[in-house]
């Protein structure tokens, strides 16, 4: 149970894991998520599904902090602590027409799954993404192929425009391009500005929040967040939400509630190196 | 007599441009160069021009020659400083430098700090000590016209302590430079050629495998993150910085401690030290912050009851130390002095003993043999021992430890102690008394050794111990001329106190597996 | 080094033992930590009785032949027969008897608010003070399990039937021991990654060590139970799948109450704010006390506020002291003796300096603009008519405000009932708070699916939780093998078929 | 009579014996490019004749004419000596047995001759006045081609070592006097002047002094140094120990390229016989002037012809140069004061003395003395190595000597000095080759490469393969050669696929000073070299590919396309067959056609159709491309 199956850093930081899991690969749909321990020791950490098989099923995670680390210092073969899912409701999967797909670092990994499900149902798809440089961008054949149009944007100009996912949406709209669903996943900051770009359009704009969660099923509220004023558990009732409902100053100031945390469990964990375990002492004897 | 910028200054043979310049506070902008390592010359951003001389020189390597007049900052110049430091960042993963949303983008996302690979400044450890950054925004870069060559190198993680990502470093060869001039070991060199030169060891060994003494001075003179200790580098700027002598052997090397969160989170020479030319050791570079924060230190005093060892206050547990030490003639008494003692702490143990008349102190694991021969009941010791188990007359033990080392599980009573870099006072090194530094608090209720001994007389009502602090004690022991002698621990003993240090550091246990059939581990 | 007995007796010393018969000794006094001493650290208060305290205590009880404390206790454990056993020293047996009625022996000599139950109806206790039956359970359970040797029961050979139990908190424990000691083939379904529900998130380390809580679950093992840990019932399966396609006969709720009320004031998402389940979980499941050993993180106010007067508030209210809390303030809208917390857990509170603001309730959290809380504005209240449950409303006083200062605030009003379980399976009927409405002995609305404890009745006690499970495994058992067997039944009738 | 005179009469004598003896030899040219060209097997051929004819073979070093390689040379007593060119090894005993034994010299093959003492006249023109021989002035290449290379005595019979026994009677200083009076320049690329780099060296105090030969030659196709160690080894040894008696050095290295074995044998050879006739070691011939010489094997590194990255490497180290000052003169190998030579320079030395510096200052131009070597190559009817006096202008280089353009092609332009040189256009072809003027055209003399192009060549394409070459062999350490090459060479590739833009000219221009002006060596300094004089000279060609995204000279593959041309095609399917991706179609007879998609552009149809009837058309007249 929650083997590895098979891992693989596609580029640097993100990590594509398939791991063994029969519940979640059968029950999953597009738009939920599955929660992650490491270890005994490690967070409970939320990642989107992207594709499902018999039964595995596959994630790209970021490495961002001690338990990413954790998953991603380990091996095809070793097992995970725990796998919890599916989790979150679906993803609205509906026949819109013209549907644009922002996807920035892990979100274009978590927006595959949207674009094949509105493919399959008609829809003419428009994808954007983004990230840092032209080496940290990943999954594009397979996005070319179930996206009508796509657009690259890289913050260091290495390839296509040179900016964000809100650079580009901005001159689509501008030039014409009309859409009747808008869809982003990535850093909040980035579905922020696409949100705000989208409203004055009055275009129905779904995002996925990435919160901080702790038990993914409702019981904690720690992953709470304001949206059209009232209180949602991004857990239970989301993760997908109205982009232009999300307060998303609140949103923010609550995911960085633990960055000094994060900076001491990283500093003070003993660290201890990667390669060198397997090949002198077989497997980590931790 | 030079003349740099209209500035006149004075000459000094055998000094190069740079060197003068830098001490008439003139700013020449630079990124290979380093005050304690040779010239170099290969980031070639302090160009100058030397009047009288085609085309332009560059001040690090160029000695100064009395009657040069030289200009550090015209148009000319800066226009071909530019050019090359966008050269340096088209080979750097630099897209933050250059993103309009920057300082947005810093705000909010929090969390990416501690990314596995460095993609861009935001995710990177050495953000706000980057001498790269530093220059970006002193000559102001906001856009790179070359397309950028990431060089898409793997993050070398398989060394014990070290993390080595080769894509952010900018051969300026200071690592190599002092790993060759300073510390003489040879092990970082330039690799390759051309625009895949790159910095390592020869045939890309891991460091384990080469004769690497883990000194990390490497680290301390890189100006990006390219190298970094593992455990050392996400705290950005500490909240104090602190110097002591290391107490983990007896040739008392300084350090300079940066601490965090009221702990030690990162270690390196003393920079005034000039006497230590080489770096110092593994144990103390690496280990420490480690070792000292491990989790299961011992914080509060416990007594046994119930087969289990509860907490307690000091009052309870001193009236138990007592009660148990009167309960017994002193020859029945034993007393084990570790070598990690302070001066102080082991003058005042030693003056509790004679006091107490207790005359069996023992400092090494064979005096222990005595126990049997003189039927010693209750010993008092300072440091974990091997083997107390079959000491058939032992009835009572006292421990007072740092760590639950080897014999917690024996112990009637267990009293904290802190750590040398928790208390003040004097170590008599190789190198004469040297002062250790209290650098943090100490845990909870741990307490220095030499009060934990005051608390325990106060019980016996004994005066003549109640010390206010260290320096009264130092006093006193000057009065008496009370003699210390180096204690017979050197650079390669593995212990601190009863604790083995990789028992704490799955590193440092991984480097002396590595290297146990070697003479000298590092 | 030989462990004789030292010439001196160790730690406090109790009275010295009296043999003569009319002079009663005094109810036994535990030791415990220094107060000073516990707020700093997450070991457990009490010591525990030692061997010749137990059979002290034990030599007190009258053995009434109609024992009144049997019936205090809601799973009837055998009381005279366990501590007549430990007068005799017969430590082992004492604890098998227990098991015989209780699964969680351990569990319940600690939290068990014995004051109110089987100590409450203990005839020596009218004049004198009542013998500490919960300490003697506690002694037992831990002698037995630090012995290592614990005894299986005979098992019923399997009767071929499956159970499916969704949540393993205490009354989903009890029900898989009491079914498994019936020859059902039990399989428990827990979300988290641990088993224990509120006995594992819940209740903090120093009131309950979770190496209790994993004994006690590993014991049920050995039982034949099996369990399958993050298996989200709800949403990786549901209850429909669960009695068709995966075959069980019958399915048992025990989710507990697992929804956080929140007071719905500004200010309520701030950084800091945290449910009582949120702070609880981090610190208790997630053991974010040994951060960063463990990573998972939890904001360690230095002024910390805690709304409620319930354990769950003593427990967030002790919890924060312990992770470096330099002033506790707990905010209660009633007064002393309305707080539904166990009188005990109060005393331990004050005892560690937690500052009791009664009759006032947040109105509203101030932040700083990085989004942190920095201060609470608070109402005065006073006490108005009794309601419903017996206890008087609080009514507001007008414009009678203050404030507090606080970096963490800590809302521990309560939990609703955790909607997933009848969001997903329609047929189960629930009431307007969203608790499982069942008849008396736990069936609910949907044929072969039954529930208790929280879930059922809204957060209350574990060992009601426990009582609760008891019921729904006769049901179970007689719904299924349509038997109302005496053995079991020997406390309470059967209620008839009235739905 | 001292030790020296006798061995000089005793290599006399042999030397003599050799072209009186009545056995026949044959003089066969076995330098590397003779071997090349396929000289070993000749040599075995005539060695089968030896059975029947009685015959000596002599290996000698190369004469200079590389198109005529293999070249050999045949002895007949009482007969003029006949150097026949492009011997092949089945008609070398034929053309042996004519001249030898039926006493016909076969003019039509022969290409010189050379008249013995008191032999018979020939109607074969002397060799020397064979057209590229006729107008050189062979002073450091005196010997090549005529004297056995491993035999010492045939040195000493030719006015070998006589220059170090006159120097060894003469003070240093007046040593040093003559070869500045001389005006010899340093020979390996910057042309400084050799006696004042020997008087700096001198005037250091430190007494260990060394010398070192600069034998790396680095430049990709250049020759001229091997040729000369091959032919001449002891001009080059005693240059060097010349000059160690001139700086009264302890020790000289030769750091010879790892690249060229047979040189490294060569020196070898003449290493060993030099201790043993006395001349190297302790008290040479008697004086008190000891040296000792020791020969260091490069490593492949380019970047180690650069004085501070071989004293590097010598010492062990990693190849990487120093910045400059201090000069190698002051703090060289070992840290000690060390002149650096190149083996031009030395080999030139040697005849300064023996002939007196006013001699070879005749030579030359009025800054430039003396004479170079230089190595023909490229599109030149007459390639090979020549030796001519500096200020000789191109047009006789190219046209007297050389030969004109391969195949009466346009001449275009020549690229001198290797990689670091740069590029000058056929109009400057009346400009004399000298330092000054090579340096105002942007090129530099560099070792004295010259490659000759026409019109075939692209110079947009010459300057990405040259760039190409110093970015691989940039040493890494300096910030503008290691990144500023690679980017350089990115535009220029970017270029010459057709994806420049128009503010690629002004990154162009900058990008080439900022590394000719920022770099630490030469290496770097000129790198950009090739770029900046292409720029200067044929802007009208980077217009061509960045603006008109064509490629005049048709080199650049992505910019043009292959078209058959109706009228002239006889449909003899040749292209079809031979087309290694069927991208040709076309019935027997038919004009046949090419699938641009499919072609790779390997050019097997152009050169293999027999009527010529394969364009190659700008792909922006055939395809309209939006860009």
């Amino acid at each position: 149970m929650y083997e590895i199956v098979e891992k693989r850093e596609e580029v640097p930081n993100i990590h594509r894991l398939i791991i063994r899991e029969p519940n979640v690969a059968k029950k999953a749909k597009p738009g939920q998520f599955v929660i992650l321990m490491p270890d005994e020791k490690g967070e409970r950490v939320p990642m989107s599904i992207v594709e499902t098989k018999k039964d595995t099923f596959t994630i790209f995670m970021l490495e961002l902090g001690i338990t990413t680390g954790k998953i991603a210092n380990m091996h095809p073969g070793e097992k995970l602590y725990a796998v919890a899912g599916p989790l979150g409701q679906p993803a609205e999967i509906e026949y819109y027409g013209n549907v644009l797909l922002g996807g920035g670092c892990y979100g274009i990994g978590a927006i595959y799954p949207l674009a094949k499900a509105l493919k399959a149902k008609g829809n003419r798809i428009v994808t954007i993404i983004e990230a840092r440089s032209k080496y940290l961008i990943y999954l594009e054949e397979k996005l070319r192929i179930v996206s009508d149009e796509f657009y690259i944007a890289t913050s260091d100009g290495s390839r296509g425009t040179n900016g964000h996912v809100q650079t580009v949406l901005d001159r689509l709209i501008k030039n014409g391009h009309r859409f009747d669903h808008a869809k982003f996943i990535g850093c909040t900051y980035m579905m922020m500005n696409c949100s705000n770009i989208t409203a004055p359009y009055r275009i129905p704009t779904r995002v996925a929040l990435n919160t901080i969660m702790l038990d993914g099923s409702g019981m904690c509220g720690c992953c709470r967040v304001s949206v059209g004023g009232k209180t949602k558990f991004a857990c239970v009732d989301g993760p997908e939400f109205d982009g232009h409902q999300v307060d998303w100053a609140e949103l923010m100031k609550r995911k960085a509630a633990y960055q000094e945390a994060e900076m001491i469990s990283y500093q003070t964990s003993p660290h201890i190196c990667r390669a060198l375990i397997e090949n002198y002492f077989g497997e980590s004897d931790e | 007599m030079l003349v740099i910028d209209g500035k006149k200054v004075p000459f000094v043979e055998g000094k190069t441009i740079l060197e003068i310049a830098r001490e008439n506070n003139i700013h020449i902008p630079t990124l290979c160069a380093h005050e304690r390592l040779p010239s170099f010359g290969a980031c070639r951003l302090c160009m100058i021009k030397v009047h009288g001389v085609p085309g332009f020189m560059n001040a690090c390597t160029t000695p100064a020659k009395d009657g040069m007049v030289i200009t550090t900052n015209n148009l000319e110049i800066k226009k071909l400083r530019r050019a090359i430091f966008e050269l340096i960042l088209s080979e750097h993963p630099s897209s933050c430098m250059i993103c309009a949303q920057a300082e947005h983008c810093d705000k909010f996302n929090s969390g990416i700090m501690k990314a596995g690979v460095i993609t861009g400044c935001n995710t990177c450890p050495n953000k706000d000590m980057c001498e790269v950054r530093a220059i970006a925004e002193e000559l102001n870069f906001k856009t790179i016209r070359f397309p950028i060559f990431y060089k898409e190198l793997p993050i070398e993680r398989n060394d014990p302590f070290f993390d080595r990502d080769y894509n952010l470093c900018i051969h300026c060869g200071r690592c190599v430079r002092v790993c060759q001039q300073v510390e003489g070991a040879h092990i970082l060199v330039f690799t390759k050629r051309g625009h895949d030169t790159k910095i390592g060891t020869s045939f890309e060994k891991p460091h384990i495998e080469t004769d690497c003494k883990f000194c990390g001075q490497c680290i301390d003179v890189c100006p990006t993150g390219a190298l970094s200790a593992r455990g050392q580098k996400w705290y950005q700027e500490p909240d104090d910085r602190v110097r002591t002598t290391c107490m983990l052997c007896n040739k008392g090397c300084r350090f300079e401690m940066d601490v965090k969160w009221g702990r030690i989170v990162a270690v390196r020479p003393d920079p005034d030290y000039k006497t230590l030319k080489t770096g110092i050791c593994v144990k103390g570079r690496f280990c420490l912050p480690t070792f000292f924060n491990a989790v299961d230190r011992i914080r509060f005093p416990r007594f046994l009851q119930n087969f289990k060892l509860y907490p307690t206050n000091w009052d309870e547990i001193g009236s138990h130390v007592a009660e148990l030490l009167e309960a017994y003639p002193p020859s029945k008494i034993a007393l084990y002095l570790t070598n990690f003692l302070t001066d102080e702490s082991d003058y005042v143990f030693r003056k509790f003993a004679e006091m107490m008349e207790i005359t069996n102190i023992y400092t090494t694991v064979e005096d222990l043999t005595q126990i049997p021969k003189k039927g010693i009941k209750v010993l008092w010791t300072t440091e974990g021992l091997p083997g107390l188990k079959n000491f058939k007359t032992l009835e009572h033990l006292i421990f007072q430890e740092v760590f639950p080392s080897e014999g917690y599980e024996l112990a009637d009573v267990v009293l904290p102690a802190a750590a040398f870099t928790e208390q003040f006072g004097t170590y008599y090194t190789q190198r004469g008394p040297m002062p250790i530094q209290k650098v943090v608090k100490a845990p909870d209720l741990a307490l220095e050794d030499w009060k934990i001994v005051c608390k325990i007389a106060q019980e016996l009502d004994l005066s003549g111990l109640n010390y206010l602090d260290v320096d009264e004690i130092e006093q006193e022991m000057g009065r008496v001329n009370y003699k210390q002698k180096v204690r017979p621990v050197d650079e390669y003993y593995l212990k601190y106190r009863g604790t083995p240090i990789a028992e704490k550091v799955p590193d440092f246990k991984i480097l002396l597996e590595y290297r146990k059939n070697r003479a000298k581990p590092w | 080094m030989s462990k004789k007995d030292s010439p001196k007796p160790k730690g406090k010393p109790t009275t010295s033992v009296k043999k003569s018969r009319p002079t009663r000794p005094p109810r036994v006094k535990m030791n415990e930590q220094p107060p000073a001493i516990r707020v700093k650290n997450f070991e457990e208060v009490p010591f525990g009785l030692t061997p010749e305290q137990a059979r002290l205590e034990a030599s007190r009880c009258l053995q009434c032949k109609r024992p009144k404390c049997v019936e205090g206790c809601p799973v009837q454990v055998q009381i005279p027969d366990f501590i007549a056993l430990i007068a005799e020293g017969k430590f082992v047996e004492a604890a098998c008897k227990i098991k015989e009625t209780n699964v969680l022996p351990a569990v319940c000599g600690r939290v068990c608010p014995q004051e109110t139950q089987c100590e409450a109806t203990c005839i020596l206790g009218r004049r004198h003070e009542p013998v500490a039956i919960g300490y003697l359970e506690r002694f037992c359970a831990d002698f037995e399990r630090l012995g290592g040797h614990v005894e299986l029961p005979k098992k019923a050979k399997p009767n071929g039937k499956k159970v499916a139990i969704v949540g393993s908190g205490p009354s989903g424990l009890t029900v898989a021991g009491d079914l498994a000691l019936l020859g059902y083939q039990v399989t428990i379904f827990e979300a988290f990654h641990k088993g224990g529900g509120v006995l594992v998130y819940g209740i903090p380390e120093f009131r309950l060590p979770k190496e209790i809580v994993e004994k006690e679950i590993h014991y049920l093992e050995r039982l034949g139970v099996e369990i399958k840990y993050n298996h989200v019932i709800g949403k990786c399966k549901t209850i429909n799948e669960l009695l068709t396609r995966d075959g069980f006969d019958a399915v048992f709720i025990g989710v507990g109450a697992g929804l956080p009320r929140f007071m719905n004031i500004p200010g309520e998402n701030l950084n800091g704010v945290y449910s009582a389940n949120e702070y609880l979980t981090r610190s208790n499941l997630m053991k974010a006390y040994l951060f960063p050993d463990y990573n998972t993180p939890v904001i360690k106010g230095s002024k910390v506020i805690v709304v409620g007067g319930g354990n769950v508030a003593m427990d967030c209210a002790r919890t924060a002291l312990r992770l470096g809390a330099n002033k506790v303030t707990l905010v209660y809208r009633r007064a002393r003796e309305q707080m539904p917390a166990r009188a005990e857990e109060v005393h331990h509170a004050e005892e560690e300096g937690i500052i009791f603001k009664l009759l006032a309730n947040p109105v509203e959290i101030i932040g700083d603009e990085q989004g942190n809380v920095c201060r609470v504005k608070c109402q005065n209240y006073t006490l108005g008519e009794p309601d419903a449950s017996g206890r008087r409303r609080p009514i507001p006083i007008e414009n009678s405000f203050f404030e507090l200062e606080a970096d963490l605030v800590i809302i521990a009003i309560g939990n609703n009932a955790n909607p997933l379980i009848p969001q997903s399976t329609k047929e189960i009927k629930t009431n307007k708070w969203g608790n499982i409405i069942t008849d008396p002995i736990g069936r609910t609305s949907m044929k072969r699916v039954y529930a208790a404890g929280d879930i059922v009745t809204g957060a209350a006690t574990v060992i009601s939780a426990m009582g609760g499970g008891r019921l729904a495994a006769k049901a179970i058992h007689f719904d299924l093998m349509g038997v109302s067997d005496p053995m079991i039944t020997t406390a309470c009738q059967l209620p008839k078929e009235d739905e | 009579m001292t030790d020296f005179d006798t061995l000089v009469q005793k290599a006399k004598r042999s030397w003599d014996k050799l072209h009186a003896q009545k056995t026949p030899v044959i003089y066969a040219g076995a330098a590397s490019c003779g071997r090349a060209a396929g000289v070993l097997p000749v040599i075995e051929a005539i060695k089968e004749l030896k059975a029947t004819l009685p015959l000596e073979i002599v290996e000698v070093g190369c004469i200079g004419p590389c198109y005529l390689e293999p070249i050999i040379a045949v002895q007949k007593k009482g007969h003029p000596t006949i150097f026949y060119g492009n011997v092949q090894a089945i008609q070398a005993a034929e053309i042996v047995e004519n001249y030898l034994v039926k006493n016909d010299p076969q003019p039509d093959k022969a290409i010189g001759a050379l008249s013995s003492p008191n032999g018979s006249e020939t109607t074969i023109p002397s060799i020397w006045d064979h057209p590229m021989l006729k107008a050189q002035k062979r002073i450091v290449l005196k010997n090549c081609g005529l004297i056995d290379p491993q035999n010492i005595e045939h040195y000493l019979a030719n006015d070998g070592y006589q220059a170090l026994n006159k120097v060894l009677q003469m003070k240093p200083e007046t040593v040093i006097q003559e070869i500045t009076d001389s005006g010899l320049r340093g020979r390996g690329g910057a042309g400084f002047p050799t006696g004042l780099k020997w008087k700096f060296t001198r005037a250091e105090k430190d007494p260990e002094k060394y010398v070192i030969c600069n034998a790396d030659e680095g430049d990709p196709g250049a020759f001229m140094n091997r040729s000369l160690i091959e032919g001449d080894p002891h001009a080059v040894l005693e240059g060097l120990l010349i000059a160690g008696y001139a700086i009264s050095a302890v020790k000289g290295y030769i750091y010879c390229r790892a690249e060229y074995p047979l040189a490294i044998q060569r020196f070898r050879k003449a290493l060993k016989d030099m201790r043993k006739f006395g001349l190297l070691g302790e008290n040479i011939l008697g004086s008190d002037f000891s040296f000792e010489i020791e020969l260091k094997e490069g490593a492949g590194a380019f970047v180690c012809g650069e004085e501070t990255a071989l004293i590097a490497s010598i010492m062990g180290e990693r190849g990487m140069p120093r910045q400059k000052p201090p000069y190698p003169s002051q703090h060289g190998v070992w840290g000690k004061p060390t002149v650096i030579n190149n083996v031009e320079t030395l080999g030139t030395v040697p005849a300064i003395i023996r002939n007196g510096s006013k001699w070879y200052a005749r030579f030359g131009t009025e800054k430039s003395k003396g004479t170079k070597t230089f190595s023909l190559v490229g599109k030149i009817r007459r390639s090979g190595l020549i030796e001519v006096p500096l200020g000789t202008t191109l047009r006789t280089v190219i046209y007297d000597i050389g030969g004109g353009i391969y195949e009466d092609k346009e001449f275009k332009a020549i690229q001198v000095g290797g990689p670091s040189g740069g590029t000058i256009p056929a109009a400057f072809m009346d400009e004399p080759l000298d330092y000054e003027n090579l340096n105002k055209l942007g090129a530099i003399m560099g070792s004295g490469g010259i490659v000759v192009i026409d019109s075939d060549t692209c110079v947009v394409d010459l300057a990405r393969y040259f760039l190409q070459f110093t970015e691989n062999e940039s040493c890494g350490k300096c910030v503008p050669c290691r990144i500023g090459t690679k980017q350089l060479l990115n535009l220029l590739t970017k270029i010459v696929k057709g994806e420049g833009t128009i503010d690629d000219f002004e990154l162009l221009e900058e990008l080439a000073h900022t590394i000719s002006e920022g770099s630490l060596c030469g290496l770097g300094k000129t790198a950009p070299n090739p770029v900046i004089t292409t720029l200067t000279y044929f802007r009208d060609e980077y217009v061509a590919h960045i603006v008109d995204k064509r490629c005049p000279a048709k080199v650049c593959k992505d910019l043009f396309v292959y078209v058959v041309d109706a009228e002239t095609c006889i449909g003899c399917e040749i292209c079809r067959k031979r087309c290694p991706v069927g991208a040709v179609s076309g019935e027997k007879k038919q004009p046949h056609s090419i699938d641009i998609t499919k072609c790779i552009k390997c050019d097997v149809c152009f050169t293999n159709c027999p009527a010529k009837a394969i364009r190659k058309v700008d792909k922006v007249d055939v395809i309209h491309v939006s860009h």
